[in-house]
């Protein structure tokens, strides 16, 4: 990039994203539970009450119904609202509101009133956190006609993702991969981008096997890729980003180029996210398939307790495990 | 020390015109005969709309519909406080009447009891949403709306209606308490019907009102006779006045009856006595109006009855305009997804558009 | 059957069901909107406050969130509560309470406080109701760990099924196709007996392809089924039952016998069921294969107003055309 | 006709023991030296557990922690009228000290903030629910218990636990709802704190109190000074004795202040003034009971050093009873989800097995 560039952790990414647009648009909204004075409690809003005001950056009442179901209100007048949900697993008390207006407001009023609504939220495991901190619902969300579900998997892109998630017309579920908040840093244009939605990147090209992955998941999955490539084996990998509308493009035509995939997410596999994936390749690609597709996902149980949750997560180990078994076939 | 009392509050209710006719001189709101009759009229014109779908449903003319016999005082008094410019309408599912009295033409809303999604949304402006069937889902839209036209300094006000079966929700509380936090410009517009389709509201909650519940928020609450236009105009006067002037959200609960089924599916004798019903058709809030009307001389029995052939004759043509649309396009499922269709959209579009394409054919056309 | 049977339709199996184990077992209560007096606002609960009072038949205030909760603080105390949601569309509102709790109560007690719920609810469309009325969400609730979702398509299995859903220490979501609660009636016991959860049934032996549905679908699926037959195409047909856990043995036999599966239902398509059915077929019976799976399901749209809503619907046509597209690839 | 007052009431509060340990004699309650001393020491062993607790956690022995430093007084008055045998506790999630109160190991209770899920559940019988993160969900748990409890005849009561954060969420609303309908044998027990994490509470709700919202489901409610173990004490005990004589259910709302962070992953410098936390600190609830008790001669210097010390010795043996617990067996993921395992579980726990066999052997054991 020519351009000016500073070196960003992924949250910090997201607040220059937040930071840029409340700039650029006066009805860009900030709002959720201590999202104000305290900066968000991983810090995501931090300085920007300082700078816009609580008019522009509300701390709310504990209530996420009530957060995005007067954020469909101030939709509907013309705001552009980004509401933050603490963590994914308190997603649920909101779900009517997204599942029954949300997602369907353009579509009920035959699209006079389109939703640019962002919701933000940190997902999945990883950091030790309590019980119901480590959730990842992507599915759910994915099953959810008229949502746009995106996961950055990189400072870049989270800032990118976000600006365009912020300007889109239709509603965003945001899932910020908050195991990796911090845990490096990146290249990111100083000014404002768009990284677009709905496309999917391949982070590695390679011929004998597509891992797919995203979030915070890309990073056992490099790791993997990286394991295989000293064992002679060439990895492909693919970051989706968008969950829903997915780029099936660049997800198939991988498929048929190695004719191996393993998908790889931290949620529970029964009817996760995977199952799409892996349904859709063998659906339309099931002539350049050498081995079945293989899903190497969170353990089909409750999300356990921090001492045990390295059991839980998807790890090279396992990514490779899997890789090995499609090999073989 | 020892015990303090740290809260103390009442609420009131406001009632001007009794069941017989007679109004309270001293509570009788600024109003005039042209008002009066107008008030009279958006009564009648609620009951003559609800009959005639009623009979179109049993026609099978139109699907299941919400009937709002009885509740027209409680929607007429209301309405005449609204702009059609300013104000948002945030509807549950039987404020046909608000809608009508708004100047949301007729047969959108026939078309929405047909099944037919245009009728989804009012084509008279976009400061009504469309009707919200999740029960007490939508009072939170009007609590964002009503924080958003504080926020941009606009003189409207968001107006959000539920029944009392709707104030068991937990959005009902959310509703209230964040238009209390951000001083919303907000009615909350509770029509207490006595039911929720078979529950009566003595096994909704263990409280006596719904208004009370305002101190539940600092949220200044009053209820009102909604079988009584006068009252609910009045009531309606001050609390959009409170709201226009800044002063906060403001909570109405209009306590009436629903006289029919719920809806057309539902059976109401299953669950309600003959003698309940006919209680409340005693105090039905059109026949007293004209009793009052009548007395005062305002009103003849033949203006009354040419009323009521007008009515006939507007609700005639509504049913017109409503048969006379085009059947509704089926590639419009589609369309308002997304602002760009994606790709499995296209797939299913293209799908059902050679369906019917070879449907079409096999039908010889 | 040798014991004494009588004609019922499938809403007649589960009100039947719902008296037997009340007289069985007095921890059996239920609760939910208009459930009493009423009887329901479909009727299946017709007669049972007369019968028990309205300790055991509760009608409650309208909150979703209330009923699950406090089911779950009544089952806690050892009752068998069986609530009721009115229509499939209002269950969002106690997500909190299903995601977060009674899927996960066993576990967080470490199976010392076990939920022995039902929450049943007509689900799906076909009957003209309003906005809101005929949505079928097993999806999400599938990718719910804990949970056990069961959809019958016959009387005989209504009644069985549910009996062994209240008899069941786990908490059953207990979706009912109200499209043919009175469609058609069938030889049903009129003593208790259960239908085991967790296995799908084979309704129809064939050689040439596998039609896997459930629920109200089996119709269009059955119909499809005779009119192949005519054409000479020898359909398998399966019904799965018990959404979670899936019975994967029967299905798989099936799908290797045939080579060719055509997966039928109503939800959306996008990472609906069916997409963990077709993953796990072609993940595990990849090299039997003959064609790739097809899915015939709803549309990734709103589920539209009456007017329209057979556009939606998977109907036979669309099932046939789908074989037809296995046969020949 | 006219105007009618349709709903009046009021809300009290109750303080006893003030800053200084002064008492109001009037309304001392019945209680005796011993049960005073009881009270003191229920306090400060949880203050010395809670202690133990951040410095563990610095050391990295637990994992993330949330103290209740401040709240004592408010769970320690209430503890002593709730039966270990037949009443329930449902925990939000910082109740460590009601649960010590009622004999729940302490070392169980590190555990689960060590993130070890052989603390979910307090092994001192099933009449405790395990920790609910979920804000307010927990509310409803007690109003079911409270039915069950009622139509079981029992003779136990359940406690609903939460903040005042808590009391925006729609299930709070529903959980007293409900509770007032069916008549549960419930007290909702509202510890507000003046936090929720950053927000304080006169953001929370435009409310001036909890205690007023019983009026919006017609349960009685109090407040209470919650730094004020003896006022606490009393009104629990009336409360208690309330629901215990089938009066239906009762709110409490203890008024205190959270002494430190949310938990140890905040920091409540970046929103509270020291000058608050300060006002707060001088009104201590374990301070003012001190010299309460030292002014009354019940308590001597010595008596009060030797308290700490064996208190300190009590919690030194829950640390080694923590640190000497087997490590959790990692197949316990799989065990609990269903009565019966689905064949996936058995599937993923064959493969968790092998890789931990796997690796056990590449490390030579
Ligand atoms: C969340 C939700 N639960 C249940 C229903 C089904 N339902 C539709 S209307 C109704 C009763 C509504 O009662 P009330 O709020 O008093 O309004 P009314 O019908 O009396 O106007 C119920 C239970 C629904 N639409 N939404
Ligand atoms: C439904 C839900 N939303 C958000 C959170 C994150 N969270 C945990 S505690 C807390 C604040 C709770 O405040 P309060 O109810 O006053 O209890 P306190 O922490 O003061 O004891 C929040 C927002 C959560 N656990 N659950
Ligand atoms: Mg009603
Ligand atoms: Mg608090």
């Amino acid at each position: 990039m020519s351009e000016k560039t500073q070196k960003l952790t992924l949250i910090q990414g997201i607040t220059q994203a937040l930071r840029q647009e409340m700039e650029r648009d006066a009805h860009v909204l900030i709002l959720g539970e201590d999202v104000g004075r305290d900066g968000g409690v991983f810090r995501a809003t931090d300085g920007l009450i300082e700078a816009f005001g609580d008019e522009r950056v509300m701390d709310t009442p504990l209530a996420e119904s009530g957060i995005i179901g007067i954020s469909v209100g101030l939709a509907a007048v013309g705001y552009r609202p980004v509401a933050e949900i603490q963590f994914m697993g308190f997603i649920y008390p909101a779900m009517n509101q997204i599942l029954a207006h949300v997602a369907r407001f353009r579509h009920r009023s035959r699209g006079r009133i389109p939703m640019p609504l962002v919701i933000r939220m940190p997902y999945g495991g990883g950091i030790h956190a309590p019980e119901h901190h480590s959730e990842s619902y992507e599915a759910m969300l994915a099953n959810t006609p008229g949502l746009t579900v995106v996961i950055p998997s990189t400072p870049y892109d989270a800032k990118g993702l976000l600006t365009a998630a912020i300007r889109s017309d239709d509603p965003v579920i945001f899932m910020e991969p908050k195991r990796i908040y911090r845990s490096f840093r990146e290249d990111v244009p100083a000014t404002d981008y768009e990284v677009p939605l709905r496309q999917a990147v391949v982070r590695r090209t390679g011929t004998d096997v597509t891992l797919i992955g995203y979030g915070a998941m890309m990073r056992p999955v490099m790791e993997a890729a990286e394991f295989l490539a000293r064992e002679s084996v060439s990895a492909e990998v693919i970051d989706v980003r968008t969950v829903m509308p997915l780029d099936i493009e660049t997800i198939l035509a991988s498929a048929e180029k190695t004719g191996r995939v393993v998908i790889v997410h931290e949620a529970p596999g029964r009817n996760g996210f995977g199952a799409e994936l892996s349904a859709l390749i063998a659906e339309r690609a099931l002539l350049h398939l050498l081995a079945p597709v293989q899903r190497v996902t969170g353990f089909d149980t409750v999300f356990p307790f921090a001492m045990m949750e390295d059991h839980y997560l998807p790890h090279r180990g396992r990514i490779v495990a899997a890789v090995q078994r499609t090999l073989a076939f | 020390m020892g015990y303090s009392t740290i809260f103390q509050g009442e609420t009131r209710r406001l009632d001007i015109l009794d069941m017989n006719g007679k109004v309270d001189r001293k509570a009788m709101p600024d109003i005039d005969q042209d008002q009066l009759m107008a008030l009279y009229r958006s009564m009648r014109r609620m009951r003559t709309f609800d009959e005639k779908a009623l009979k179109m449903q049993r026609q099978g003319r139109i699907g299941t519909y919400g009937s709002l016999r009885g509740q027209e005082a409680a929607q007429a008094g209301l309405a005449v406080h609204l702009s059609e410019d300013d104000d948002w309408l945030i509807q549950s599912f039987r404020e046909h009447g608000i809608l009508m009295a708004r100047g949301v033409p007729m047969h959108t809303i026939y078309a929405y009891w047909k099944g037919d999604e245009r009728g989804n949304l009012a084509d008279r402006g976009i400061r009504c949403l469309p009707p919200s069937v999740p029960v007490g889902s939508q009072l939170l839209h009007a609590t964002g709306i009503g924080i958003g036209l504080r926020k941009r300094g606009l003189p409207g006000i968001a107006v959000g209606f539920a029944g009392d079966g709707a104030t068991s929700e937990g959005d009902f509380h959310e509703a209230l308490n964040f238009a209390g936090v951000f001083r919303a410009r907000t009615l909350f517009y509770i029509q207490n019907n006595g039911w929720a389709i078979s529950v009566p509201f003595q096994k909704q909650t263990a409280a006596k009102t719904i208004a009370q519940r305002g101190h539940a928020y600092a949220v200044p609450a009053m209820q009102v006779d909604g079988n009584d236009v006068l009252a609910v105009y009045e009531a309606s006067r001050i609390a959009t006045d409170h709201i226009r002037n800044n002063h906060g959200p403001y909570l109405i609960e209009a306590e009436t009856f629903r006289m029919g089924d719920h809806t057309t599916a539902d059976d109401h004798t299953r669950y309600r006595s003959p003698d309940l019903v006919a209680h409340w058709a005693a105090r039905d809030p059109i026949d007293r109006m004209r009793k009052f009307l009548i007395k005062e001389k305002i009103l003849s029995h033949a203006d009354d009855e040419a009323m009521g052939e007008s009515l006939t004759a507007e609700i005639e043509a509504a049913v017109k305009d409503l048969e006379s649309m085009p059947p509704p396009d089926p590639m419009s499922i589609f369309e308002t997804m997304y602002a760009k269709k994606p790709w499995y959209l296209e797939e299913q579009q293209a799908m059902l558009r050679s369906e019917l394409g070879s449907r079409a054919q096999e039908s010889g056309s």
